[in-house]
């Protein structure tokens, strides 16, 4: 058994469940987090992949600063008690 | 005598003509029923003079042509629709001319016995007349299209004689009569298409001369079929008779005379023209089936007039009855070679007409005079009106074949014929018992009706009764007349025709 | 006689539509009137030429089968001309045309609302309906062809009864669409015809494809002319109309007024007809005996099925409407027959049916105009009050019946006679007893209309009724006179229409 | 080295999960990290064709290219959907899917 | 040479038109015209008569057929001059003659005078047509001139519905024999080409059925003219008419008919046992079962009438027997016999019914229960009606018993040949002979003697009338005699012209034949019988009824063995069944289905009306509605949701994936 495929099947199930975490978590901010969690996990695949600068990228970009901007909108939509 | 004159064209516009000049008149005229009856009186000298040339043709000469070894006199022809080799031809022979004779007679005597006709006089006398066109043109036509032309065009008085001066029902026995007689033309329209396919012409003539026109087979054998029903309808035969009782008890007088004197002849003349002459040889099947529609229709028709009240009504079955001895006689012929019985068939057109006419005559003139038509409701009324009575006795006794008269010699010979017919084909005569039981049953009705509506004690709180009129005894007389004549010298006529029926079977 | 007899029969109305719109109110029936009978008697005159060892002539075309014919360039590299004579086919409905214009002109004489527009659109519809008979160029044709429909929708929606709007727009969509299909086919003959022209172009020249068809019937391909053949079919049937295609023109009749029924049904239901003999028949003589059957079937379905219908109706002018779909299944019958008999039938037929139902339609208005009512069941005993209504009625009836002596007879007594012998060609000779059922239930419905409506107790409500005015009795008169005229004599018509029908045959051959 | 039909199996799951996302939720901001997942599938499918391309070494820089340039645009996207949801929620006061018709 | 024997004929033809024509305009309604015809059929028929014996020189039949013409193609008319015709010509003009005259006295008082001689010459006209018919054609033709006139006659006064139920029923029961007999006349022709009755003598029906079936055919005829069972009910209901009718039509004439025609088609008879025997039985049978039901009738003029049944049965017996004896070689006696029974009955008859006319006049009631003691007051009717009923009843010198000895001499020799059946109709013969007697003093007794019983005042009748029942009297005394005297009635009348005998033979063969006086002790016990019962009173006529059987048999009798009732019952359910039944299913059956296919036609118009509005129509409605109503059906998805239009993009995407899928794998 290769490692590499270990680590892929590993980030994989970490993808997968943040993923739907993302899109079945009650609250937003937890969406939010789970949202990060998988652009992350996404990074370490593509280092897997052999692309290191993209690797790099997506975690400067995408897991930085999209999530924050997500908690921005959370936070500037929020009604009264969100849910 | 050579006669070169275009008689039989004269006879048809003089029709024509009088029917469009009597609506010049303006309406209530009394001139209208003189000019009309006047008129009509061209056309019956100028038939009378057909008669003559042909049974007595010593005495005058007619132009004639032959065809399929038959002669046709008084020929004439003149181009009409080219295109389709549609042509005005004319012409009669021994079938044709007694019956282009009667039809103009009993138009005469028909307008003379309506002369108390008050409602819409001018066009009923007008319908009367182009009656007399239509039906004399279907027997004088030897082209095929005009002869349907005439047919059809025939439907269209009657029908309006029915409709407009009908009874109480006459919207039902209009429609019936002109919807059942419509079928029946088409059949007859088909056989013509048939007939004109097959010999590429229109003209009877010419197709007689082809001999076998129409191959033998099963597809004859159909043909023979489509045009029994269709000629079998007008005739009519049971069971396709139901029209007539309706239409006659509803018609007006005059319309009863033509409908039951000429226009059942037409059927007859059908027949005797297209199935034997046109169309001879099929199945000896057909010619059995067309005997026994014969017979079943002598049988049921008297039956059936046993059970009537309506004088009208037991005369029209009267008629199914006998002129199922047409039908009987044109079987009996085909079947076994008996020239007897197709003559017979023959004159027994000519006789029925007759007698019939003088039955509805009476049977109208009760109407009009005592107010109903109900056997049961006259009673003893000889004694009031012994003129009507007499009249119908003679009617009567002529209907019910009394020898002497004009019923017997047509029944007579049609019997002799299907007794010959029969032993030829089927070994014995002795089947002639079956439809001669019709005459007892004839006599039976004829007697039953004499006795309730004429004899008897006087019916105390009965209404007033008119006897006839001296219009009404004027036709009545004539018709007498050629019913004893007939009956007594029946070889003026039947002789000719006898001689024409050995051409033919 | 070098005259452009055609182009002024175009002109004519087209000044006439004009005039009469321009003229205004009061001097509408009177020009309109006077254009119409300038029309009639042109194409009277045109009709003599073809009489025999008449004294008038006119110039035949190069290949001999039209007169009177004119063609100038239009649009060449198209293959586009005006071009336009008549023949056989053509010179009686052309004549039956602007005999109908002047008569249903005559008829409206009291019109009211707008009369000046209600005339030039009479006009208008002669014009192009003219136009349709007498073209000769497939494109010229089709812009006459769909000409026709823009007066009528107007007729329909202007001047129409209560439920106008539906019928007009069924009317319009309805026939649009058949001839949307078959201007594909136009279309499609168009573009093949570069195949056997001598010089290769292509052209809507309708005689040439006459006369291709005439040389070599197969000028087109079989997996072509069907389609084709289809397509046209549809077009014409639409128009005709047969069964099923037919709804459109009872709502149509009912709603049109007096005098656009008559033009409707005389003159509009024989552009089908029309379009079946030239075009089905003249161009794609293959396919024609290919799919005969089609055309038999839908004039039998025809005959029967409207007729049944008629039994039906109390309306007085949808018992007509659906009795000419009826009578025009003859049309079809007899051009599916490929006999002499049968296409000279179909061909008189529709001349007779124009005759006989704008009569009729007439006779509808005028029972309306008197009564107030075309409900049947309301009308009884009218022959009492209204004689002379009573008197045309009958006649036309009984012409529509068939009855012999009047015009209808003669032609469906020739349709039966090529009916008959195209059906014993196939060896189904007994199967004509359907078509001729179809009379029965036309004598049936007749009659029973003219015992309900004419015979019998004299309603009270009807007591005053008055008999129709000269206005509507004068083209009546005509018309009826026309109508025993050629009962009796109807070989002035046949014999212009008989070569026409022998030359299809001889091209048709049979099945 | 991870067979391809591995990387595209999840890349395929990542996406339907994100549609289920779209569809599902009527939250707007959910809906929009749904959209990122979808995007972030696509993106993998880039880098991981990149990476199997001809070249087994180095191979094709064209995708990694175009993941990079997707995933800017993302980020830009993201800003740009958070700030009409933004505008929309001062209208509406609400930014609830199903209530949001008025493109009907 | 005969040719004028066409005046016999053509005088009351041409009486009769005269009398129609004229009739009404001349006094006693055209009586002297039918005088003056009849008259001049008499007196040329005597002429005629004479010729024929003095060429037939003592027997040799001669036959001579005059004045032929065309009546149609092959059928020829014509008169067969023989001895038969002859004597039938002269008997039948005198006694219309006779009857002719009586009738001025008897119908002075009626009103249709004319249309009574019009009626009677026609009558007269058709019975001298039918016996010198040469053709059964022409035959039938006067037969059945004389069914219309006896027809119009029996209904002469038709205001009484009996009268005219009474004239139609004999109408329609003659028919039913009419039609029978014209399929025989038929049957000849087939078979024969001819109708001519010499021709048809002479050939012979060819072996075969018809050889049987043809002559039974023909005697139906005879069987129903001449009112024999089962046709016989007609006759007694008949006398409804004027008395003169009775006596000329249904006792002296018209009836005989039906015996003249058996004797025209004896060869052919003869030449079939079976016919022969069949003649034979109902000749026979009918003589007793006529006689029996004449036992217990009332009415003065029914009596006669069954008494004339009884005897022409004999007549008839007597013509079968004949037939029978002549195959077989004998000599035609019976056949004499019958023709000599037919003349002296008719005189006997018409005297019987006239004198009973006389007394009807009298009284004004037909009814004997009412009559008795007449005798004083009527003297010569009553002297007359003796020697009828002496006559009848057999009683030597009068005329019937000649004639019936001979009758049932020739019977017994039958029996001796064939055996014991009969020997059986001999026995009924005789018994037959006793009953007539009593039945006809029965007659006399009840009407003439005794005292009056009823309240009556009779007179005698006018000399016209009183007359001619001397004159019959006369001839029912002597004419049986006149044939002895001249040797035998043979002389005048035979077939096949073998019976010569002299008169001493003659009567030495009756009155030495046992037989003989059998019949006439039969006769003599009748007579005595009723003069016990009737006249004397010694014996009530109780004591015929006192037993049940007796009560039975009156009953039965009275009933007319209930045969009448049978027909009329078999007519009323059976004929009126069909015909009730036939006009039921001509107006229902043939007519409902008539009408009901005109239902049809209309509901399938109305159905097609709804196809065409709700389907064809509606296709075209229908597209439109897709058209419109989809797109409203696709506005309503159209949410405006991104969510719902995601969605659908989504579907559409897998759609697009998996077609092109299924394409870039090649197919499916």
């Amino acid at each position: 058994m290769e490692w590499d495929l270990v680590w892929f099947l590993a980030l994989a199930i970490i993808e997968i469940v943040g993923s739907v975490a993302v899109v079945l978590s009650r609250k937003l901010v937890h969406s939010a987090f789970w949202l990060a969690v998988t652009l992350i996990t996404m990074s370490g695949i593509y280092i897997l992949l052999k692309s290191e600068f993209v690797a790099l990228i997506q975690l400067l970009v995408y897991a930085g600063a999209v999530p924050i901007l997500f908690l921005f909108g959370i936070v500037l939509t929020r009604r009264g008690e969100e849910e | 005598m050579l006669i070169d004159f275009p008689i039989i064209s004269s006879i048809l516009i003089v029709s024509l003509l009088g029917t469009l000049l009597i609506y010049l008149f303006p309406a209530g005229d009394r001139g209208t029923k003189w000019f009309a009856v006047l008129l009509s009186l061209v056309p019956l000298a100028l038939s009378t003079v057909l008669l003559l040339g042909i049974v007595a043709p010593g005495s005058v000469e007619l132009t004639s042509i032959s065809a399929g070894g038959q002669e046709f006199l008084a020929y004439e022809k003149a181009e009409w629709i080219p295109q389709a080799g549609i042509s005005f031809e004319f012409g009669v022979d021994q079938l044709s001319g007694p019956l282009v004779f009667l039809t103009s007679l009993l138009t005469t005597l028909g307008m003379i016995f309506s002369w108390g006709e008050k409602h819409r006089t001018k066009e009923f006398f007008a319908m009367l007349l182009f009656m007399q066109a239509t039906v004399a043109g279907v027997f004088v036509s030897l082209d095929l299209f005009l002869f349907f032309v005439f047919w059809e065009g025939g439907l269209l008085p009657m029908y309006f004689l029915i409709a407009v001066w009908g009874g109480p029902k006459k919207k039902y026995a209009s429609m019936k009569f002109f919807l059942f007689t419509q079928a029946a033309s088409l059949l007859v329209l088909l056989g013509i298409l048939v007939f004109y396919w097959m010999s590429g012409t229109f003209s009877i003539v010419e197709i007689l001369n082809q001999g076998q026109v129409i191959p033998l087979g099963l597809y004859t054998d159909l043909l023979f079929f489509a045009l029994l029903l269709g000629f079998g309808t007008k005739l009519p035969m049971v069971p396709l008779h139901t029209w007539l009782p309706d239409a006659h008890v509803e018609a007006p007088t005059a319309g009863s005379v033509l409908l039951a004197g000429v226009l059942l002849k037409m059927g007859g003349y059908g027949l005797i023209r297209f199935n034997v002459q046109m169309l001879p040889g099929v199945s000896d099947g057909l010619y059995v089936l067309v005997a026994v529609i014969g017979i079943v229709s002598i049988v049921y028709g008297a039956f059936v007039c046993l059970a009537q009240d309506d004088l009208k009504r037991l005369v029209a079955f009267s008629s199914v009855s006998h002129m199922g001895f047409v039908t009987l006689g044109i079987g009996a012929a085909m079947l076994g070679g008996s020239k007897l019985a197709m003559a017979g068939a023959v004159f027994q057109l000519f006789a029925h007409g007759l007698i019939s006419a003088a039955l509805f005559m009476i049977a109208g003139a009760l109407g009009h005079n005592v107010g109903t038509r109900l056997i049961s409701k006259l009673h003893g009324a000889a004694k009031r009106i012994p003129n009507t009575a007499g009249f119908m006795m003679v009617a009567f006794m002529a209907s019910l074949g009394l020898p002497g008269l004009v019923g017997f010699v047509a029944e007579f010979t049609v019997f002799l014929g299907v007794y010959e017919g029969f032993e030829a084909f089927f070994g014995s005569g002795l089947w002639v018992l079956i439809p001669a039981v019709a005459i007892v049953i004839t006599a039976g009705y004829y007697l039953f009706a004499m006795q309730r509506a004429m004899f008897g004690p006087e019916e105390e709180d009965a209404g007033e009764m008119k006897d006839l009129h001296s219009f009404e005894i004027l036709p009545l007389a004539v018709l007498m007349f050629f019913i004893a004549l007939l009956g007594i010298l029946p070889y003026l006529l039947f002789d000719p025709i006898l001689g024409w029926v050995g051409g033919l079977v | 006689m070098e005259f452009p007899i055609l182009s002024l029969l175009l002109i004519v109305p087209l000044i006439g539509t004009v005039l009469t719109i321009a003229g205004g109110k009061r001097y509408a029936k009177w020009v309109s009137v006077i254009f119409a009978l300038i029309s009639l008697i042109l194409s009277t005159v045109l009709v003599l030429h073809f009489l025999p060892d008449s004294f008038i002539a006119f110039a035949p075309d190069s290949t001999g089968r039209f007169f009177a014919f004119e063609m100038y360039s239009w649009a060449p590299s198209l293959g586009l001309n005006y071009i336009v004579g008549v023949d056989g086919l053509s010179a009686p409905l052309v004549f039956l045309t602007q005999l109908l214009v002047l008569m249903g002109l005559i008829y409206s004489w009291k019109k009211e609302e707008r009369p000046h527009q209600f005339f030039g659109l009479i006009l208008l519809i002669g014009l192009a309906i003219t136009g349709v008979f007498i073209s000769l160029d497939l494109f010229l044709f089709f812009i006459f062809w769909e000409l026709v429909l823009i007066p009528m929708y107007f007729f329909i929606a202007i001047w129409g009864g209560p439920n106008r709007h539906y019928a007009s727009i069924k009317f319009l969509v309805y026939t649009h669409v058949g001839s949307v299909i078959m201007l594909l086919g136009i279309f499609a003959l168009y573009l093949s015809s570069g195949d056997f022209t001598a010089d290769g172009a292509r052209t809507f020249n309708m005689i040439l494809y006459l006369e291709a068809a005439q040389t070599d019937p197969l000028f087109l391909q079989m997996s072509l002319q069907i389609p084709l053949f289809i397509a046209f079919l549809f077009g014409f049937g639409v128009k005709m109309p047969m069964v099923p295609f037919h709804t459109w023109l009872p709502d149509a009749h009912v709603e049109a007024p007096t005098a656009g029924s008559v033009i409707l049904a005389g003159l509009l239901l024989k552009m089908g007809g029309y379009g079946i003999f030239r075009i089905s028949l003249g161009i794609l003589p293959e396919a024609t005996k290919e799919l005969w059957w089609l055309l038999a079937v839908f004039g039998i379905v025809s005959i029967v099925y409207a007729a049944f219908i008629c039994l039906a109706q109390t309306d007085l002018k949808r018992l007509v409407a659906y009795s000419s779909i009826s009578h025009m299944g003859f049309v079809l019958l007899g051009a599916a027959t490929m006999t002499e008999a049968g296409i000279a039938g179909g061909i008189f037929q529709m001349f007779n049916h124009g005759l006989i139902t704008a009569v009729l339609f007439m006779l509808a208005g005028s029972v309306k105009h008197a009564t107030g009512t075309r409900e049947i069941p309301q009308l009884s005993g009218l022959a009492k009050v209204m004689p002379k209504f009573s008197l045309i009625l009958i006649i036309g009836f009984f012409a529509s019946m068939g009855m012999p002596g009047l015009n209808g007879f003669v032609s469906e007594f020739l349709v039966f006679l090529g009916t008959y012998k195209m059906f014993n060609m196939i060896e189904m000779g007994k199967l004509i007893i359907i078509p001729l059922l179809g009379i029965i239930v036309t004598a049936a419905y007749y009659l029973w209309t003219l015992h309900r409506v004419t015979l019998g107790e004299l309603k009270e409500s009807l007591k005053n009724v008055v008999d129709i005015p000269r206005h509507e009795a004068i083209p009546l008169a005509i018309l009826t006179f026309m109508i025993i005229l050629f009962g009796l004599y109807p070989t002035p018509v046949l014999g212009v229409i008989w070569p026409h029908a022998q030359g299809l045959t001889g091209l048709l051959g049979g099945p | 080295m991870i067979p391809l039909e591995y990387e595209l199996a999840l890349a395929g799951i990542l996406f339907g999960i994100g549609i289920f996302g779209i569809i599902y939720r009527k939250n707007a901001i959910i809906v929009l990290m749904s959209v990122e997942i979808i995007l972030n599938a696509a993106i993998m499918n880039l880098v991981a064709f990149s990476s199997y391309a001809i070249n087994p070494i180095t191979g094709d820089p064209g995708g990694q290219v175009f993941a990079v340039l997707a995933i800017a645009i993302a980020a830009g996207e993201v800003c740009i959907g958070l700030g009409i949801y933004i505008v929309y929620f001062r209208s509406r006061k609400d930014i609830n899917l199903e209530e949001a018709t008025r493109l009907r | 040479m005969f040719e004028y024997a066409l005046l016999i004929v053509a005088a009351p033809l041409v009486a009769f038109l005269l009398i129609i024509i004229f009739g009404r305009w001349t006094r006693q309604g055209g009586a002297a015209i039918a005088i003056a015809a009849l008259g001049t059929s008499f007196i040329v028929s005597v002429i005629l008569f004479a010729q024929v014996l003095g060429l037939g020189a003592l027997g040799a039949p001669v036959s001579e057929e005059v004045f032929k013409y065309n009546w149609i193609g092959p059928i020829e008319f014509g008169l067969l001059i023989d001895n038969v015709s002859a004597l039938m010509m002269v008997l039948v003009s005198f006694l219309c003659l006779i009857i002719g005259i009586y009738s001025l006295g008897y119908m002075a008082e009626d009103k249709s005078k004319t249309r009574y001689y019009a009626e009677f010459v026609l009558f007269t006209a058709g019975m001298l047509g039918t016996v010198s018919a040469n053709n059964f054609l022409q035959f039938l033709i006067f037969w059945e001139t004389m069914g219309l006139c006896s027809y119009l006659l029996i209904g002469f006064w038709y205001e009484k519905s009996e009268a005219a139920s009474a004239a139609k029923k004999a109408f329609m029961v003659t028919r039913v024999g009419d039609m029978l007999l014209l399929i025989g006349i038929m049957a000849i022709f087939a078979s024969l080409g001819t109708f001519n009755i010499v021709e048809i003598q002479a050939r012979g029906i060819p072996a075969g059925a018809l050889m049987h079936v043809i002559p039974l055919l023909l005697f139906a005829g005879a069987v129903g003219k001449s009112a024999q069972f089962p046709l016989h009910i007609w006759l007694p209901d008949a006398m409804e008419g004027p008395t003169t009718v009775s006596a000329l039509i249904h006792a002296a004439t018209m009836v005989k008919a039906g015996v003249f025609l058996v004797a025209r088609s004896f060869p052919l008879v003869a030449a079939s046992d079976i016919a022969s025997i069949t003649v034979i039985c109902i000749g026979g049978f009918t003589a007793i079962f006529a006689a029996s039901m004449a036992l217990v009738a009332f009415d003065i003029k029914r009596v006669l009438a069954y008494s004339t049944i009884s005897q022409i049965g004999y007549m008839i017996l007597g013509l079968g027997a004949a037939a029978l004896l002549f195959e077989a070689g004998h000599a035609s006696h019976g056949f004499t016999a019958s023709m000599y029974h037919l003349m002296n009955h008719a005189f006997f008859k018409a005297l019987l019914f006239l004198a009973a006319g006389s007394v009807i006049h009298a009284v004004g009631t037909n009814d004997m229960r009412v009559m008795g003691g007449l005798h004083s007051k009527m003297k010569i009717t009553s002297i007359a009606m003796l020697f009828g009923a002496l006559a009848l009843s057999g009683i030597p010198p009068f005329s019937g018993f000649w004639s019936k000895d001979a009758i049932l001499h020739e019977v017994f020799v039958a029996g001796e040949m064939y055996g014991a059946i009969f020997t059986f109709i001999w026995v009924a013969g005789v018994i037959t002979a006793f009953l007539t007697a009593f039945y006809a003093f029965r007659l006399w007794f009840m009407t003439f003697a005794g005292k009056t019983r009823g309240d009556i005042h009779p007179h005698e009748s006018p000399r016209v009338m009183t007359y001619p029942l001397i004159a019959l009297a006369v001839f029912a005394l002597i004419s049986g005699m006149l044939a002895v005297v001249i040797g035998g009635f043979g002389h005048l009348v035979t077939f096949g012209g073998t019976v010569h005998e002299g008169t001493m033979e003659l009567l030495t063969e009756i009155f030495t034949s046992p037989l003989t006086y059998i019949t006439l002790f039969a006769a003599v016990a009748g007579i005595g019988l009723a003069y016990i019962v009737y006249c004397k009173q010694r014996v009530s006529s109780e004591i015929f009824v006192s037993t049940s059987v007796g009560r039975g048999m009156q009953k039965l009798l009275q009933n007319r063995y209930y045969l009448d009732a049978a027909y009329r019952g078999f007519a009323l359910h059976v004929g009126m069944g069909i015909a009730r039944a036939a006009d039921w299913f001509d107006r229902n059956v043939i007519d409902g289905v008539v009408n009901g296919s005109a239902k049809l036609g209309l509901l399938v118009a109305r159905g097609s009306d709804a196809v065409d509005r709700k389907g064809v129509d509606g296709a075209v409605d229908g597209i439109a509605y897709v058209v419109t109503g989809s797109s409203n059906r696709a506005r309503a998805r159209q949410t405006g949701q991104i969510q719902a239009y995601i969605a659908a993009m989504v579907m559409g995407m897998f759609v697009v994936a998996l077609i092109m899928l299924i394409y870039l794998s090649g197919g499916w």
